[in-house]
């Protein structure tokens, strides 16, 4: 792999760039790979870059039935933070945090990881009181957040309205190191490092079928064939459901669409990347100057990667109360993902009931800022064949122990 | 905006108008259950890439339940019928098997 | 230079003047005008600066896909950037101003970054930048930051009006053009219900522009008679302004109306959003023309031909003096032909076809310009604007032939159908090689509920872009002059070298080139997907409408591949951006979101009281005197509750009333207690649970007769607990006799509580409220000051209570006598916190508090509240499982710090080591911590493993640099043997 | 009762329609089997009887609407609400039925004058265009739930909960508005 640099950039400037290698090959399907990956999104290729990197296995493929990163991994609002509540959430997203502060480095490929501070707004003493106990959970686990006041909230976010009139603002749960990565970027940097250590990833090949025997699985079958492999890893976000099914089991997972928009490019109007979870709008500005905004769900099960119109009014409604400016902007573009919902909106990474086949899914709504976290624990669990500390608590059983991790029980936060 | 037909008041209502209550004809498991028996009422769901029996609530309207025969990537509606009942009817699963000769049955 | 013509214009009326800024200088226009119109009349050709290269950048359209003229309008409160100026309907005293400049458009510094074009191919960030997260993260990156982004937002809030509507018809049609025109009649004759959107404030599309003749009238006069006959028509409604911004599910449309854009200040709405629900939708959103590209192709006065043409014919402007056209069609040489019409000069017509034969180019040969065949652009001559075109053969590499000075450029590559409406839900297309076009096949319709179509496409949307193609396709009869093929030329020259394909330009407003589609062709972004995001296609704000196919073909090249293989980015609304304020239309301030009021709302306001939402209530949450706290304010109610006697209004509970043969046996199956066993007249605390075993609300059941219950919920919960009701019975036990109403609204209710409690329901009379009449857990109708009351005797606060039920219209007139006779007895009011303190002194638990999601009644030590006698309730299985019934569950205690202070809300003990992730291990953690004022010191409830076993342990609860320690005790602190209630 | 007041104090608005909470109102809800003979017993010396699907029935300056297959509403006066309520219930007996005065609960509001539609229009996702006269429709008003129904010539009648009813005169007041009308 040829190593990206700014004397790069200047050396093929003079040959107006005609020097660069592809960032990864469009290799043809092996006959076996001692682990196949199902869906290139921003986890799968993690998973397949830890488990060359950690654990030395590299004859992997990663295959992928439309173009890598095309998922939810290349869709979101890429907002990245590790203070989560409960102990087990928070282990892992703070894994993923402190990978991708070295990310661009390890990869050798600017992922744009941008700590600019996150805020999460209390607009109700019951927001204020789950965000007190964050804050003393996040002490405990190691992570650094922090409770601010409503004065700091108007520093950091100038176009906020923090009085009200309806849900006057009472303060924030602050973390500085929180932010934003550029999506595309996560997705491309792994791909490529994947692909500089022999990995094949295998774009337009759609997996129609898994292979298994005596309850072990053998291979899958694809739209450009059969191939066999060791271990198997699905990683496939909201069509986690169609890949179980192939290979005849359930999972505790809805599929449903999450939406985001973007506003036409404006200068600098927010530095920082603000969820109000009360009123439910999301809000950040991009490196290029558009206003990237989200809200919440839309039920119904849905493949198609389109919601309905309503859940963006009523999201834009609480954006305009909220930072009344953007009223006079304008919308340039929404779009749609679809997500994987599980039974206590947290995760699954985990052994299934098809020896040898593992499934990383179910990180909903927010799943971008767990990438090199879940890559790595999943890496580890399809490795060993037994998960890590990090992926114990994540695995399939607890929805029938009834042992749930559930985020959104101190104010109301999904993602 | 999906519309769907509320089989109670006839009213062609719009997603706004109703509550979406998830997959359908799941039938409750009480205390003595098995484990397995009640993790699959309780979280295994069928989530279908295609067509989908679920419930909804004309909940901004005439408050009733009902239930739909609905493709989750077309999201063509193929029906809706009261909730007061175990299986879909007769002539809903004939239709949906004409249009959708893929479709394997609804349980 | 570009000028008003002396004559013509058929949307200007020259009558009527108007002024307007440009960057602060005055400039006159006329009624009719678009900004675009005016300001090139004015000769301002230099409009904008480019993204990423400062470039300076004119006009390239006359509609919706201008790429670069976007300016910030009006000012202050009212200022919004990035508005098109071709979109701008012109009006007295609009000011504009550019953008992305810095210090003016004419000098801008950030067009260094133009210099230094090779260091910052696409993508370059990803490539460097990487030293350290640190220099990422406080030098690189807000740079970058500074540099991106267009226009500047308004700094204070929008005082405009903005509001939504919803309409219903068997057929929408978008576009006003002749195909939408004439669908819109025959299926108005047909006599559906048809409404027809317009995006512009003009009917009849190209046409009148592009000439020909329909059903033997010129179009102007076509137009004229089609739209008095859709005029008749009751069943057809006209739209002007209105824009079809998206199809979305099911075929549901959203327009965008801009009512008042250009009349601002009027008083009416600026925007309304429509959402329509039609049958079908007929997309006649006419075609968008596509640039060359050719180096220096986004100078100043290089524009597409047809504005070039529109400017002439609509607005009598002209764009220069010399205007050379650039085409790989005939359609161009109607440019050439306005540009004579007008008086002015074509120096030549630069063709890529090498034989040029059609109708239309031999009448532009006819009049002396010179046609030069098989020629491409090498370069435009030309900075700040356009001096002159290099030329060269099509076929080679850019070798220079001649050189012509000119002050215009027209260029075409073709025509693009608006195919965004039909794609907009996944509308498929097919790839017609011969007119280089993508059009809607009308064989993969977007599909609605039913399965069928709900898009159909008419006009040039459809891929029909001659008038007599689109007559015949209407029934109609056309004359148009013939049109010989064009040839699929996407850039100029075939050859050329690399040094023009950095500076021939695809997305104009986001600077890419034909060279970063082939460097992300070369690195292996060779998806269109990967194209676009990682070179920017097509991602402005005109969301490559003039760009994105000449984009495709140029990765298709690239790739040595079809473009139909390369196939389209996703079409995503909406079709043009509209405002944020439309979206959110009426819904701000006060009528953000739905506030619900009590019936003594009023009074609480007039108190001046400090308010909490809670859910769409506001509820009290104290009433500070003048100059007092709030924490004053409370301990000041409580302590006044706990010696004399407080009110609160507790309106907002949940009230559900349960009524029939099997209601009893129903509410055993909602509650964990066992509630068919309550006596009438009697009260009874209870539990309810969800499936999943937790505790999801609480709430005093109340035996009305023999066969109606009714059950209080907490606040929050009245509306979720109805529709949990609703859906057991309708769904699960539909054969079980029971009705159920959700009475919540139906009665204000008022807590009197405290020692003197009774005295004032006694100093208000009309009932007996002795011990003896109404005993604790009991109710009794009857009146009290001579209204119709229920009073319930629960205890929240562990004190005397009354909670009074009466009819919501006579909420006010009970709280005003209650008011006035609680003050002989030193009444005053408690808000929420105050009750929370109560109950928290009292060691009741708060749905919310205690719980939270995770939280079974038995780990609340409210074993007690399930009965053990039931087979089966709602949740009992789930409590069931190996986790719920583990020995080391969190349960519920008092917490009791060993100096008196208050402990954290919210902090967790900690235990002995770490775990397996490094974390600290804990052990148990506060729920609920206040200041007792009625023990003068802080008391807590919490949830430590086993806890109830553990009384007099000592935990050590750390916050910030600050460690609590506090022993393990009961919850109760407060009359533990309930006397007070109970009086 | 004359210490009952409505939520609003009878508050109108005149714009391009004129947009007035009607004051106190009577209502009664019923929920039964509406193929009840007893019912229909119940409702005869009133002059009325059972509407049919979405149907609204008016007699004596008293109206009955259908809201939903097992329940009816019941409008009447104020003053004789409770009695209407007790009397119905009588007449049920012991066979299963909930009849409950519900006349303080919501709020009643009457939107008048040629362009009453293009109000309405503005709030409700209901195609006003081919609403019959006294069908009820039982919908959303841009966020809170409503009934309205087509009460006389150029006069719509709507119903929304009391708590909201401040927000429902908003609405109403702003979408009146002279400059917004729509046709
Ligand atoms: C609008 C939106 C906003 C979001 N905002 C945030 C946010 O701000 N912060 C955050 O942390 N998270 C956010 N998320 C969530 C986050 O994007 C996802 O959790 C995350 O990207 C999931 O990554 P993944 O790799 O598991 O799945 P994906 O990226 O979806 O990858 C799965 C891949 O599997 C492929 N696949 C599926 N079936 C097959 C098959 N049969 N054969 C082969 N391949 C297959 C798919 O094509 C896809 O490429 C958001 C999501 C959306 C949609
Ligand atoms: N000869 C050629 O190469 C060529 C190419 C293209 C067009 N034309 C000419 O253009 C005309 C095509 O007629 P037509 O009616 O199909 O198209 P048109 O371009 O004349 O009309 C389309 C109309 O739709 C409006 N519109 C576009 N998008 C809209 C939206 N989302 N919402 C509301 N309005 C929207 C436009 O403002 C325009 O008025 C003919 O005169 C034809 O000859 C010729
Ligand atoms: C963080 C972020 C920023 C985006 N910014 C833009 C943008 O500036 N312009 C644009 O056209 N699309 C933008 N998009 C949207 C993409 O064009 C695209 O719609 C999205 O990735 C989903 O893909 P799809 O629409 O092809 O399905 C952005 C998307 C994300 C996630
Ligand atoms: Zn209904």
């Amino acid at each position: 792999m040829r190593r990206y640099s700014i004397f790069a950039i200047a050396r093929e400037a003079m040959r107006y760039h005609s020097g660069w290698e592809r960032a990864w090959r469009a290799p043809e399907p092996k006959k076996r790979y001692d682990v196949i990956v199902v869906g290139a999104g921003g986890h799968g290729l993690a998973t397949a870059y830890y488990l060359g990197k950690v654990h030395g296995i590299k004859n992997v493929a990663i295959i992928e039935k439309g173009w890598l990163g095309g998922g939810n991994s290349g869709r979101n609002t890429t907002i990245i933070r590790s203070n989560y509540l409960q102990d087990a959430s928070a282990a892992i997203f703070e894994k993923a945090l402190q990978l991708y502060e070295g990310l661009a480095k390890d990869l050798n490929y600017n992922v744009m990881f941008s700590p600019r501070g996150l805020l999460m707004l209390a607009q109700s003493e019951h927001e204020v009181r789950g965000y007190k106990r964050t804050v003393y959970a996040n002490a405990l686990q190691g992570i650094e957040t922090e409770w601010i006041s409503r004065e700091q909230v108007k520093d950091l976010v100038p176009i906020i309205n923090i009085d009200g009139p309806r849900y006057p603002v009472l303060g924030a749960l602050y973390q500085a190191r929180g932010g934003t990565g550029r999506h595309d970027a996560v997705n491309w940097g792994y791909a490529r490092a994947c692909d500089a250590m022999g990995m094949d990833i295998i774009q337009q090949c759609e997996v129609t079928g898994i292979r298994t025997e005596n309850g072990e699985v053998r291979g899958v079958d694809t739209t450009k064939g059969s191939i066999d492999c060791g271990k198997l890893a699905v990683v496939v976000s909201g069509h986690s459901g169609v890949l179980a099914e192939m290979a005849g089991f359930r999972m505790p997972i809805e599929s449903c669409p999450l939406q985001a928009w973007v506003s036409e490019p404006i200068k600098p109007v927010i530095d920082v990347v603000v969820m109000a979870n009360l009123v439910h709008c999301y809000i950040s500005q991009s490196d290029k100057g558009e206003l990237v905004l989200g809200g919440g769900i839309d039920h119904p099960n849905n493949y198609s990667q389109r919601g309905s119109w309503y859940t963006l009014e009523e999201t834009t409604r609480a954006l305009v109360e909220t930072y009344p400016i953007i009223s006079r902007l304008k919308m340039l573009r929404q779009w749609g993902g679809i997500m994987d919902i599980t039974g206590d909106h947290s995760p699954i990474i985990s052994k299934t009931p098809v020896r040898n086949m593992f499934m990383d899914c179910g990180w909903g709504t927010g799943g971008f800022k767990a990438i090199p976290g879940s890559g790595w624990a999943m890496a580890e669990l399809v490795a060993k064949g037994e998960p890590g500390p990090l992926a114990a608590p994540f695995s399939l059983e607890r929805f029938r122990e009834g042992r749930f991790i559930d985020e959104s029980v101190a104010a109301g936060v999904a993602h | 905006m999906q519309i769907i037909p509320c089989p109670y008041c006839g009213v062609e209502a719009e997603e706004t108008e109703l509550t979406y209550g998830h997959e359908a004809h799941l039938k409750r498991v009480g205390p003595d259950s098995d484990a397995a028996d009640f993790e699959a009422y309780m979280f295994t769901r069928k989530n279908p890439k295609g067509v989908h029996f679920e419930r909804w609530r004309h909940s901004n309207g005439c408050g009733k339940w009902f239930l739909a025969a609905r493709h989750t990537v077309t999201l063509e509606v193929f029906g809706t019928y009261p909730a007061q009942t175990t299986e879909p009817p007769a002539e809903l699963v004939e239709k949906i098997k004409a249009k959708c000769p893929e479709w394997k049955g609804w349980k | 230079m570009s000028t008003r013509l002396a004559t013509g214009g058929r949307l200007i009326d020259r009558s009527k003047s108007l002024t307007f800024t440009f960057d602060g200088k005055p400039m006159r226009g006329f009624q009719g005008d678009t900004l675009a119109a005016a300001l090139l009349a004015g000769g301002q050709v230099l409009l904008g600066r480019s993204f990423k290269y400062h470039r300076p950048r004119g006009l390239l359209a006359s509609g919706a896909e201008e790429p670069n003229a976007l300016v910030n309008l009006g000012r202050n409160a009212r200022q919004e950037p990035d508005q098109r100026v071709t979109m701008t309907e012109l009006f007295d005293g609009l000011e504009a101003s550019s953008q992305n400049r810095w210090p003016s458009l004419a000098f801008d510094i950030g067009a260094i970054n133009d210099k230094l074009y090779k260091m910052f191919p696409a993508g370059f960030y990803y490539k460097t930048f990487m030293i350290s997260l640190g220099a990422w993260a406080k030098v690189f990156e807000p740079v970058i930051r500074r540099a991106a982004g267009l226009g500047n937002a308004a700094k204070e809030a929008d005082p405009d009006r903005y509001e939504q509507a919803y309409a219903f018809c068997d057929v929408l049609v978008a576009g006003g053009g002749v195909a939408g025109l004439a669908a819109a009649l025959s299926e108005g004759r047909a006599g559906k219900r048809v409404i027809l959107m317009e995006m512009t404030a003009h009917w009849g599309g190209r046409a009148p522009v592009d000439g020909g003749l329909i059903d033997g009238l010129s179009p102007d006069d076509w137009i004229a008679k089609t739209l008095a006959e859709l005029r008749t028509l009751p069943n057809v409604r006209l739209m002007e302004r209105t824009m079809v911004a998206g199809m979305h599910l099911h075929g549901s449309i959203i327009a965008y109306e801009r009512v008042a854009d250009h009349t601002p200040g009027d008083g009416r709405p600026r925007h309304r959003l429509w959402r329509v629900r039609p049958g079908i939708t007929i997309n006649a959103a006419g075609a968008t023309e596509r640039p060359l590209a050719f180096a220096g192709n986004d100078v100043p006065g290089v524009m597409l031909a047809s504005a070039v043409r529109d400017y002439i014919v609509n607005w009598a402007v002209s764009p220069g003096d010399r205007v050379v056209v650039v085409a790989n069609n005939d359609d161009a040489y109607r440019t050439a032909l306005a540009v004579l019409d007008a008086g002015l000069s074509v120096p030549a017509v630069i063709d890529a076809r090498d034989n040029v034969t059609g109708v239309l180019p031999m009448q532009v040969k006819a009049r002396g310009v010179r046609i030069l065949e098989g020629r491409g652009i090498a370069r435009v001559l030309g900075r700040t604007g356009v001096t002159g075109v290099a030329i060269c053969a099509q076929a080679g590499e850019g070798g220079v032939i001649e050189t012509l000075p000119c002050d215009c450029v027209a260029m075409s590559g073709g025509w693009s159908p608006n195919v965004h409406l039909w794609s907009h839900v996944g509308g498929k297309l097919s790839w017609d090689a011969d007119a280089a076009l993508f059009r809607p096949d009308a064989t993969r319709p977007p599909t609605g509920r039913d399965g069928g179509p709900i898009a159909a496409s008419v006009g040039a949307a459809n891929g029909l872009l001659t008038l007599d193609a689109i007559a015949a396709e209407a029934g109609m009869s056309a004359e148009v002059e013939p049109e010989a093929p064009l040839a699929p030329v996407w850039i100029m020259p075939a050859g050329a070298t690399q040094a023009l394909r950095y500076k021939s330009f695809l997305d104009f407003q986001n600077d890419v080139k034909v060279s970063d589609v082939e460097l992300a062709a070369r690195e292996g972004y060779t998806s269109v997907e990967h194209t676009k995001r990682y070179t920017t296609l097509g991602m402005a704000s005109d969301q490559g409408k003039s760009s994105n196919i000449n984009g495709l073909a140029i990765l298709s090249d690239a790739l040595g591949q079809t473009i139909p293989e390369t196939g389209t980015t996703t079409f995503r609304p909406p079709y043009n951006p509209i405002s944020f304020g439309a979206m959110a239309g009426e819904a701000r301030g006060e009528l953000f979101q739905p506030r619900r009021r009590t019936a003594m709302q009023d009074w609480h306001e007039a108190q001046h009281y400090h308010w909490e939402p809670v859910g769409f209530w506001r509820r009290p949450y104290c009433y500070p005197k003048a100059g007092e706290s709030h924490r004053d304010a409370v301990n000041r109610e409580i302590v006044n509750t706990r010696t004399n006697v407080g009110v609160l209004d507790a309106s907002t509970l949940g009230k559900i009333l349960v009524k029939g043969p099997d209601a009893g046996k129903f509410l055993d199956m909602m509650y964990t207690n066992m509630m068919s066993t309550l006596p009438v007249g009697k009260c009874r605390y209870g539990l309810m649970c969800n499936e999943n075993g937790f505790l999801s609300d609480d709430g005093v059941v109340v035996r009305l007769s023999e066969d109606s219950w009714l059950c209080h919920t907490t606040s929050g919960g009245a509306d979720r607990i109805h529709a949990h009701m609703e859906d057991w019975l309708q769904c699960e036990w539909w054969d079980w006799k029971v009705w159920t109403a959700n009475l919540t609204e139906q009665y204000a209710q008022i807590a009197v509580v405290g020692p003197k409690a009774r005295k004032v329901l006694e100093a208000l009379g009309g009932m007996d409220v002795s011990k003896a009449a109404l005993p604790f857990m009991g109710w009794a109708e009857g009146t009290l000051a001579g209204l119709p009351v229920r009073v319930y005797r629960i205890s929240f606060s562990g004190e005397l209570s009354y909670e009074i039920a009466v009819p919501a219209n006579m909420g006010a007139a009970l709280w005003d006598k209650v008011i006035a006779a609680g003050k002989a007895f030193g009444m005053m009011p408690y808000g929420t916190e105050a009750l929370h303190v109560m109950r928290a002194e009292k060691g009741f638990i708060m749905i919310g508090d205690e719980t939270d999601g995770t939280v079974i009644p038995q780990d609340l030590g409210l074993g007690w509240a399930i009965s053990k006698k039931k087979a089966d309730y709602i949740g009992k299985r789930a409590q069931q499982r190996s986790f719920m019934v583990a020995p080391d569950r969190w349960q519920l205690v008092g917490l009791e710090t060993l100096d008196g202070s208050v402990l954290p809300d919210g902090a967790y003990a900690t235990a002995e080591g770490f775990n397996a992730n490094g974390q600290r291990n804990t052990q148990g953690r506060v729920t609920s911590s206040y200041y007792s004022p009625t023990l003068k010191k802080g008391i807590a409830m919490g949830l430590v493993p086993n806890g109830p076993a553990r009384m007099g342990e000592v935990l050590e609860f750390p916050a910030g640099d600050k460690l609590f320690r506090a022993r393990i005790v009961d919850p109760c602190f407060y009359d533990k043997e309930g006397e007070k209630s109970d009086v | 009762m004359s210490e009952a007041v409505s939520a609003l104090k009878g508050e109108s608005h005149t714009g391009f329609a004129t947009v007035a909470e009607a004051g106190l109102t009577g209502m009664v809800t019923i929920r039964a089997d509406l193929g009840s003979k007893t019912l229909a017993d119940a409702l005869g010396p009133m002059g009325l009887s059972v509407p049919g699907l979405r149907g609204v029935v008016a007699a004596d300056g008293r109206s009955l609407a259908w809201m939903s297959p097992d329940e009816l509403m019941l409008f009447c006066g104020y003053d004789e609400a409770p009695k209407i309520a007790a009397d119905l219930t009588a007449a049920f007996g012991g066979e299963h039925s909930l009849v409950v005065n519900v006349s303080d609960m919501r709020s009643l509001f009457v939107v008048s004058g040629a362009k009453g539609d293009e109000v309405l229009m503005k709030l409700c996702p209901v195609d006003m265009a081919t609403l019959p006269q006294m069908e009820m429709r039982r919908t959303r008003a841009a966020q809170t739930g409503v009934a309205f129904w087509r009460s006389g010539p150029g006069e719509i009648r709507l119903i929304c909960f009391r708590s909201v009813a401040g927000y429902m005169m908003g609405l109403l007041e702003v979408s009146s508005r002279r400059g917004g009308e729509i046709f």
